[in-house]
């Protein structure tokens, strides 16, 4: 049998389903059903990776699950955001500070950075999808100098449902970047008692602020019906390339590497081609995800 | 390499299945206590089956097993031990099996093989070596003779010929076999090919235009295909097609265990099952057919855009064994624009 | 005389000429098979038939369709069936045609000869078991009837592959069972088959908490099978559909049957005979026999 | 996250000296979750509970474990102290490791084994528990009382008086039960009608009392504290806001020979009729049945004679949908249909006879004014057998003993030798039973000083000669064969649940008990609870009672539907099932076991390929749950859970305890 | 995985003693267990008990799992018929115990290993004699392992 030299290793293990032993060293509580973890390489060094890219993490007795890295390289150790929807998420909430959890990646491919240089970024975030967002974005804070201007719009159903919520507030002191944060509304048009910010879906807000397609890209993630309208709005009426668009989709996966055929989207492997891809790559698929 | 040609007669293929036993974890077919014919591990020569029928269950169990642990997982004092299971001991040797079953493992070796190496699945697979046996005659549901890729691969083909076999070894892995046991081969004389060829013929497994490869094009095509709903949607979404597929690999990765030992293990899944994709309030594919169009376009549309060949051997036991006798050959033939009408005919959606 | 197939067919586009249904469950044969197919009235109805081979309990199919007038061909399990869908509340039996044929009775797939000549044979040892038990075989409650009646012979008493794994010293039967259980790749044929297994998700699909493992061996195939046992109490028909399609060859049934006659002489059930009886476990009596409890 | 607190209770020296408290703290203190463990010598005491409280501040802990005694025991102590430490009372488990473990085995090693295990399996299943909430209800101020016998009346009577409204429900023309029907009382013998015609107009007066008579219960939804009734007002074709209750038309009805049921066929009543003079209210109804112009569309005499035009033959049916928070059930009894017990003769010789006959017989308002007479002849009786247990603590029949026959078979031999001096009455018995103030005496009096003479035995053979009738038995006391030759006599008949009982069960989603009287929540404690919420048991419906007693559970049962209906909200055990809508199937399994009515038939519209998809669903009604999980187990897809009991909770106390075994293993 | 602890070879083996996890209704069996511990009657201490609303809540897979995670014998047990406290909830267990009964019985589970039992709250001495007969039964019989380790 032919056998090509591997090119993508994860460090430090004897196989790649073999995970690392990740130390719980910290916990935030976003929201009363998420929770950000944040975790230290105690055996062996962090392994490098970039913004969008993502990891299987898990806890031995329960399970592996998919989460998108949510911490900037430049930070230290790595933090993973997590919602509690499963039986895997239901046991990573019930850890504690000192507890270790499993960890095989980084897998996947990452935000164009170096394409991005030197445009105007817009981040429009949705729920939970605000997490695969966080780290390009405290990336692009960090070399702020590198991009014209940086804008996020940011969404949740409820307030409570805000994650980072500490993180937009300091976001939203900075000059150097424009934040619009946003609740569905309950009663059209009607105000949320105690909402310091706006009452609206996203894609009215983009009619209304109008950003350019000029230099511009907007990378967004969020639940698929916010990304398909706010695309949509984007595309139709303020005249988008889909090219301009960057996203991350959610597809159920277990390898993480390109083996186990949960994650096809035609000849697509969203763990290996993806999870980012351009709203362009993203029309060109079979409908199905 | 260039194939190489040997007889072994029928006496000496009796004496290298004893010696290989000695060298060899060696899997034929067999009978089990049914009387069901299967790939199992034979003690004599006489238990092994010569039959051109194939066991329900293909032989890709020996190097994806549908259990697999992929670490065991200890805790305690505080510390989590972790280890991972010993790769296997012997070299296995696939004795007498079917070409299309054989003819898989060289497919499927190429998504094992893409960028990460699949340590578990390859740690089996470099230990195995083939010696397949061609069908005699092409069965009602078989149909390698409609796939072009459904002997590449395999270390070492044996063609039955009067009182003999006339073997031809394939790739370095065939050549060390014979090379090991190499008083039991005779040099074979004659034309090999051509007689191969004529065999072929004579069995009926000589390819036959159109190949199915040349489908993939029309199938890009036919996604949004309107009777794909009407023609697929008697499957019930029951995993015999892919668990039986020599070339289907889907598998799911789940721990076993509690907190303070276990395992995490990898099981075979199946694409045509509703859980497969599901994710917490989300099934991008709800509804049956559109989880069997995933399986036949991933085999003859996806897999060969990205791999090369198609994810089949044409082995027919997704046929034989469907419960509802869903004909993949026919429908790929029919959505890949190879064919006029599906079969029992038209059945157009309204 | 117009072959069953004939008829069949011309009955069929009438129902759609007519308008009476939107699609209509059949069998077609092609490529040596007779298997399922449902047809709409722009389809080419010169597959359609119905014969030795016509397998499936097409009640298996109903959800599927759900909301839309159909037509179904209805052999005794396919009656049977629907009864127990009626007493469910399953069955939109007012959207339902009916159509009955006479069933020559089925043969059994594992002893059918490679070159199927027996198919016409009247050999009852090469029939199904179920259909040497069968009761009726011209579906009497059929809206329509296709085909000439035919008479019903004599049912088999006794279920004899039961019987002849109960014939086995406990030892012995419980190796049996590990044996068979050793066979299964849990590939849920046998409940996917079963027209009377249409839960949106099965217990084996639930992970919170994963009651059964999904890693396959014997016990576990073995827990799966005797839930999904316990799941047709009283309800299971004995279509046989889910030894059937076994793609390894386990009698999967033989633990149906099991509960059908222990359920038949303790509770006096018989499934699918009316359209009222409940569920035999959520139906009790204050009396019910046991001798087992302390 | 799990920050789950444990502590051990010595109880003293029960747990302590069995159990290696101290070792097992230290072990629960490195189970997984668990963030801080101790032992402490009194959990439940004032020093221990503080000592949760600061532990619960201190290790900012999130779940309880208490390892101590029964939680049937302490429970609601340490659900308490988990609230007051901000803890979510259902994140706190107890392990029992004293009636479980300390008290039951004297080998340390294993006592101590096991009570880690327990708090082992208690921790995975804390870790497992979702915080609840428990359930609130708002509650309507109505109650509603069905029937309206003295059980009723006294129910009704109790609610109103503490200002609830109150709707009373009697199917029959009148309220008053079967009370109204019966001459004097035992052992007092005052006079039955006049102890109860004023507590009737009582009812019918108050201001708070609804009454709703020729009216039965249709339906019933909702639950406790919330319930809707349907009602359906039978047609009386008699205008009752016009009729003044002058009594002309059933005067001038010529159908006069019908039966009366009031009078259980001792007497007659016509057409339209009251069933009785003191009836309340005492206004007339049509019966449809008898009523000859219904049958052959002539006579309207009722009509033509009413001043006040109160007649209307159109009437029908009328359906009322009413709201209450408590239904009081007070459904009263019948007697065992006597003919059919044949050996008894009743109906084949005409001089057999109930005690209800008798009662209305000997009753100064009944048909005979009075008077005891054979029915054969109208000739006063002269000798009287009496039998006790007809069909009562009879294997043949009814295995339990109706209560009252005892009494009122004394009570009758009284009253007959006080109306026929020289009558003699003879009384077959099995034994009397006379537990009741008063009541042992009462039928000494009949014994000694009215001479009624008690035979023990029962009677073998009853039948008639020359216009007598023979009754044989025997004295079991003399050993010997006794032949009583009886003018009439009188069978003392068991009681069963009144007829409907079964019905009326199934409607109000209660039990019944193996001889269909209403199944009480607890025989002991809760005797006049059922195990439906907000649905109370007053009288004989239960069981066979006598009058006081059945006051006496009307007025308990009032009291239980007052201290229902004085909460503005009630509160319930939060441990109910939950469906999940997206895999739920509409089996209808759970609906079909549930004993509460809990699940109900709903529907869930979803986008399945791109079209809208309805499915029949379940959804349970959380008011009406009483969270047994029998649907839960019920369910083929496991698409109900039960909040409090999940199946992930028990799936982690089971792996809770198996962990040991892998541990075991692994010499941890 | 239930066999005995392998011994070290300084200590001497220790005997086997058989795992049972037992089931119990709230109502008449747990407060029956309860009794035994006031009335101090003592018993075999193998049993493990999970406390369930009413016999009527457990089902099939909870026993199966059990013996699935290495209990050597299982022990079900709830209210009289007819003292439901939930009215009904035992009858209907009832049948799912016999059907649960049977096919074990069929495939050749010893039938000791699966036990059911109705123990009031007042039958205290009950709930220990029924403890020590599963007990001394699953001593008899030995460890349960079908096929523990369905691997590779």
């Amino acid at each position: 049998m032919r056998r090509p030299a591997a090119d993508a290793m994860p460090p430090d293990t004897e196989h790649i389903y073999e995970p690392r032993l990740l130390r719980v060293t910290g916990l935030a509580e976003e929201t009363p059903t998420t929770t950000t973890f944040q975790l230290a390489f105690e055996d062996g060094p962090r392994p490098d990776f970039k913004c969008g890219q993502f990891g299987e993490f898990g806890l031995y007795g329960a399970g592996e699950a998919t989460f998108c890295l949510a911490s900037p390289p430049h930070w230290e150790g790595l933090e993973i955001t997590v919602k509690e929807v499963g039986k895997v998420t239901r046991a990573l909430h019930n850890l504690n500070e000192g507890d270790q959890i499993t960890f095989r990646g980084p897998y996947g491919n990452w935000f164009p950075y170096e394409e991005l240089k030197g445009k105007k970024l817009l981040f429009i975030g949705g729920g939970i999808g605000q997490a695969p967002l966080r780290g390009l974005l405290w990336t692009c804070l960090e070399n702020r100098g590198d991009f014209e201007q940086l804008d996020l719009i940011y969404a949740a159903r409820e307030e409570c449902e805000l994650v980072y919520e500490r993180e937009l507030v300091d976001f939203e002191g900075r000059d150097d970047m424009g934040v619009t944060l946003a609740l569905d509304p309950v009663c059209p048009g009607e105000p949320i008692p105690g909402w310091r910010g706006r009452t609206s879906f996203v894609p009215p807000i983009l009619e209304e602020e109008r950003p350019s397609p000029e230099n511009r890209v907007v990378i967004t993630c969020g639940p698929p019906i916010m990304i398909k309208l706010v695309a949509k709005t984007l595309i139709e009426t303020l005249g988008y390339d889909p090219a301009q668009i960057w996203t991350t989709l959610e597809m159920r996966m277990k390898c993480g590497l390109g083996k186990c055929g949960r994650c096809n989207i035609g000849s697509t492997y969203v763990c290996k081609d993806g999870p980012v891809f351009t709203y362009e790559q993203v029309l060109a698929f079979p409908q199905e995800f | 390499m260039d194939a190489e040609y040997y007889k072994l007669s029928a006496e000496n293929a009796a004496g290298l299945f004893e010696r290989a036993r000695a060298d060899y974890d060696v899997v034929a077919k067999t009978r089990d206590a049914n009387g069901n014919l299967v790939y199992g591990r034979p003690v004599s020569f006489e238990d092994v089956a010569f039959v051109d029928e194939q066991p329900p269950m293909s032989a890709k169990a020996f190097a994806l097993p549908q259990n697999e642990t992929l670490v065991r997982y200890e805790r305690g004092g505080g510390e989590i031990r972790a280890e991972t299971p010993e790769a296997p001991a012997r070299d296995l040797l696939l004795f007498g099996v079917n070409v299309c079953d054989a003819a898989a493992f060289d497919i499927i070796d190429r998504v094992f093989q893409w960028d990460y190496l699949d340590d578990p699945y390859l740690a089996r697979r470099e230990r195995t070596t083939q010696l397949a046996l061609a069908c005699t005659a092409l069965q009602r549901d078989c149909f390698c003779n409609r796939i072009s890729y459904a002997e590449d691969g395999v270390d070492a083909v044996a063609y039955p010929r009067e009182g003999h076999y006339l073997v031809k070894i394939q790739t370095d892995n065939g050549r060390r076999l014979v090379e090991r046991y190499r008083n039991l081969f005779a040099e074979a004389d004659g034309d090999p090919e051509t007689e191969i060829t004529s065999f072929l013929e004579k069995a009926g497994t000589a390819k036959r235009e159109p190949l199915l490869e040349t489908a993939q094009s029309g199938l890009a095509g036919a996604f949004e295909h309107a009777d794909w709903e009407i023609l697929a949607s008697t499957c019930i979404g029951c995993g015999i097609c892919t668990y039986t597929c020599p070339t289907c690999h889907c598998f799911d990765i789940q721990d076993e265990g509690g907190y303070v030992g276990g395992r995490r293990l990898r099981t075979w899944d199946h694409c045509t099952g509703r859980t497969f994709t599901a994710m917490p309030a989300h099934q991008p594919r709800d509804r049956q057919y559109k989880r069997y169009r995933q399986r036949l376009l991933h085999k003859f549309w996806y897999y060969p855009e990205r791999f090369g060949p198609v994810l089949c051997t044409g082995c027919g036991r997704c046929i034989t064994h469907c419960p509802v006798k869903i004909n993949i050959k026919e429908l790929v033939e029919y959505f890949g624009g190879l064919s006029d009408a599906p079969p029992g005919g038209r059945r157009h959606a309204p | 005389m117009a072959t069953i197939r004939e008829e069949l067919q011309a009955a069929v586009r009438r129902l759609f000429e007519d308008d009476k249904i939107d699609y209509f469950l059949g069998y077609v044969d092609d490529y040596g098979h007779t298997f399922p197919a449902i047809l709409t009235k722009d389809s080419d109805l010169s597959g359609l038939t119905f014969d030795r081979k016509s397998y499936n309990n097409l009640a298996a199919f109903l959800p599927e369709l759900r909301g839309s007038r159909l037509g179904l061909i209805c052999k005794q399990c396919e009656v049977r069936t629907l009864n127990v869908l009626a007493a469910e509340e399953q069955l939109e039996r007012e959207k339902l045609v009916v159509v009955g044929v006479p069933c020559p009775a089925m043969i059994d797939p594992r002893k059918l000869s490679a070159d199927e000549a027996e198919l016409g044979s009247d050999d009852p040892a090469l029939w199904q078991e179920k259909c040497r038990r069968c009761l009726e075989r011209n579906t009497p409650t059929a809206d329509l009837f296709v085909g000439e009646k035919i008479s019903t012979p004599t049912p088999a008493e006794g279920w004899p592959l039961l019987e002849e794994v109960e014939a086995k010293p406990a030892e012995e039967r419980e190796a049996w069972w590990r044996e068979q259980m050793s066979l299964c790749i849990r590939c849920y044929a046998c409940r996917l088959a079963c027209p009377l297994c249409y839960c949106h998700q099965c217990f084996v699909e639930d992970n919170k908490p994963q009651w059964l493992d999904k890693s396959v061996g014997a016990e576990n195939n073995l827990h799966y099978h005797i839930i999904r046992a316990i799941h047709l109490a009283g309800r299971c028909i004995e279509c046989q559909e889910c030894s059937r399609v076994c793609p390894v060859g386990i009698p999967v049934d033989v633990l149906n049957n099991v509960l059908s006659r222990d359920f038949a002489s303790r509770f006096g059930y018989a499934s699918g005979e009316t359209a009222e009886t409940k569920p035999a476990l959520v139906a009790y009596e204050r009396d019910d026999p046991e001798d087992f409890i302390l | 996250m799990a920050r789950i607190g444990v502590f051990v209770c010595w109880c003293g020296a029960n747990i302590a000296s069995t159990v290696d408290v101290e070792s097992v703290a230290e072990a629960a203190s490195r189970l997984p979750g668990v963030a801080f463990a101790t032992d402490y010598k009194y959990m439940c005491s004032d020093p221990g509970q503080k000592a949760i409280l600061e532990a619960a501040q201190e290790h900012r802990l999130d779940g309880l474990v208490v390892a101590a005694c029964s939680p049937r025991m302490h429970e609601p102590t340490f659900r308490q102290v988990a609230a007051e430490a901000g803890i979510n009372p259902f994140r706190m488990q107890m392990a029992n490791i004293r009636e479980h473990c300390s008290w039951v085995h004297a080998d340390r090693e294993e006592a101590t084994a096991k009570a880690l295990d327990a708090i082992r399996m208690m921790v995975a299943r804390v870790a497992q528990s979702e915080p609840l909430e428990p359930i609130k209800v708002p509650v309507t101020r109505r109650a509603l009382v069905i029937g309206g016998g003295v059980a009723g009346i006294q129910a009704a009577l109790d609610v109103a008086d503490g200002g609830v409204e109150t709707i009373l429900v009697e199917r029959t023309p009148s309220i008053g039960g079967k009370m109204a029907g019966l001459d004097e009382t035992f052992p007092t013998l005052d006079c039955s009608q006049c102890i109860l015609t004023p507590k009737m107009v009582d009812a019918s007066r108050s201001e708070f009392i609804k009454l709703y008579t020729y009216c039965e219960v249709e339906k019933v939804d909702g639950s406790v504290g919330n319930f809707k009734v349907t009602l359906r007002k039978k047609a009386k074709y008699v205008n009752h806001e016009l009729c003044n209750g002058c009594g002309d038309c059933f005067h001038k009805c010529p159908y006069k020979k019908i039966p009366s049921e009031f009078d259980y066929g001792v007497g007659n009543r016509t057409a339209i009729y009251v069933p009785f003079p003191q009836a309340v209210p005492n206004k007339p109804v049509i019966d449809r049945e008898t009523c000859v112009f219904f049958k052959t569309g002539k006579c309207r005499a009722c009509e033509k004679v009413c001043l006040r035009n109160a007649i209307d033959f159109e009437q029908e049916d009328e359906f009322e949908e009413i709201d209450v928070g408590a239904i009081i059930v007070a459904t009263g009894y019948d007697i065992l249909e006597p003919a059919e017990m044949a050996e008894f003769r009743y109906g084949a010789i005409p001089d057999v006879i109930t005690g209800l006959q008798f009662e209305r017989m000997s009753s100064a308002s009944g048909p005979t004014e009075g008077k005891i007479v054979r029915p054969s002849d109208g000739e006063e009786p002269k000798v009287v057998v009496f039998v006790h247990c007809v069909g009562s603590r009879d294997e043949n029949y009814k295995e339990y003993c109706s209560k009252i026959c005892c009494m009122y078979n004394a009570k009758h031999a009284i009253i007959l030798k006080h109306r026929i001096h020289d009558a003699q009455a003879y009384l077959f018995y099995i034994d009397v039973r006379a537990g009741g103030k008063g009541y042992e005496e009462f039928w000494k009096r009949a014994c000694v000083e009215e001479g009624a003479e008690y035979l023990r035995g029962r009677v073998s053979r009853l039948y008639d000669e020359n216009g007598k009738v023979i009754v044989e038995g025997q004295d079991t006391l003399s050993g010997e064969q006794v032949e009583v030759v009886a003018d009439l006599v009188v069978l003392a008949t068991a009681m069963v649940p009144a007829k409907g009982t079964e019905e009326m069960a199934r409607i109000l989603g209660v039990s019944t008990d193996k001889d269909g009287f209403f199944n009480e929540a607890h025989p002991k404690l809760r005797p006049v609870d059922t195990a439906t919420g907000g649905i109370f048991l007053a009288g004989a419906c239960q069981a066979p009672k006598d009058i006081p007693e059945s006051v006496a559970q009307g007025s308990a049962a009032a009291a239980k539907a007052l201290g229902l209906l004085t909460k503005e909200e009630i509160t319930r055990e939060p441990t109910v099932a939950v469906v999940d809508p997206f895999i739920c199937t509409g089996c209808w399994n759970c609906v079909t076991v549930c004993p509460f009515g809990a699940p109900e038939k709903s529907e869930i519209t979803m986008t399945i390929d791109g079209r809208k998809v309805t499915r029949p669903v379940s959804e349970i009604n959380e008011g009406k749950c009483e969270g047994c999980g029998l649907c839960v187990a019920s369910c083929p897809g496991n698409c109900i859970d039960q909040r409090g009991f999940s199946d992930d909770q028990v799936y982690a106390e089971l792996g809770g305890y198996l962990e040991r075994l892998r541990a075991a293993l692994t010499h941890e | 995985m239930s066999d005995p602890p392998v011994p070290n070879e300084s200590t001497p083996a220790p005997a086997w003693e058989p795992n049972i996890v037992g089931f119990l209704c709230n109502w008449c069996s747990y407060a029956g267990a309860d009794l035994a511990g006031t009335s101090r009657i003592p018993y075999a201490c193998n049993v493990r008990i999970i406390r369930v609303p009413c016999s009527g809540r457990v089902d099939p897979l909870m026993i199966l799992r059990a013996f699935r995670e290495g209990a050597d014998g299982v022990l079900v047990s709830g209210c009289h018929p007819g003292d439901c406290h939930y009215i009904e909830g035992n009858y209907y267990a009832r049948r799912k115990f016999i059907a649960l009964k049977q096919l074990l019985d069929h495939v050749g589970v010893d039938p000791r290993r699966l036990r059911f039992s109705w123990v009031s709250a007042s039958e205290g001495r009950k709930w220990a004699e029924v403890v020590e007969t599963v007990t001394r039964e699953l001593l008899e019989i030995g460890p349960y392992r079908y096929d523990r380790d369905g691997d590779d």
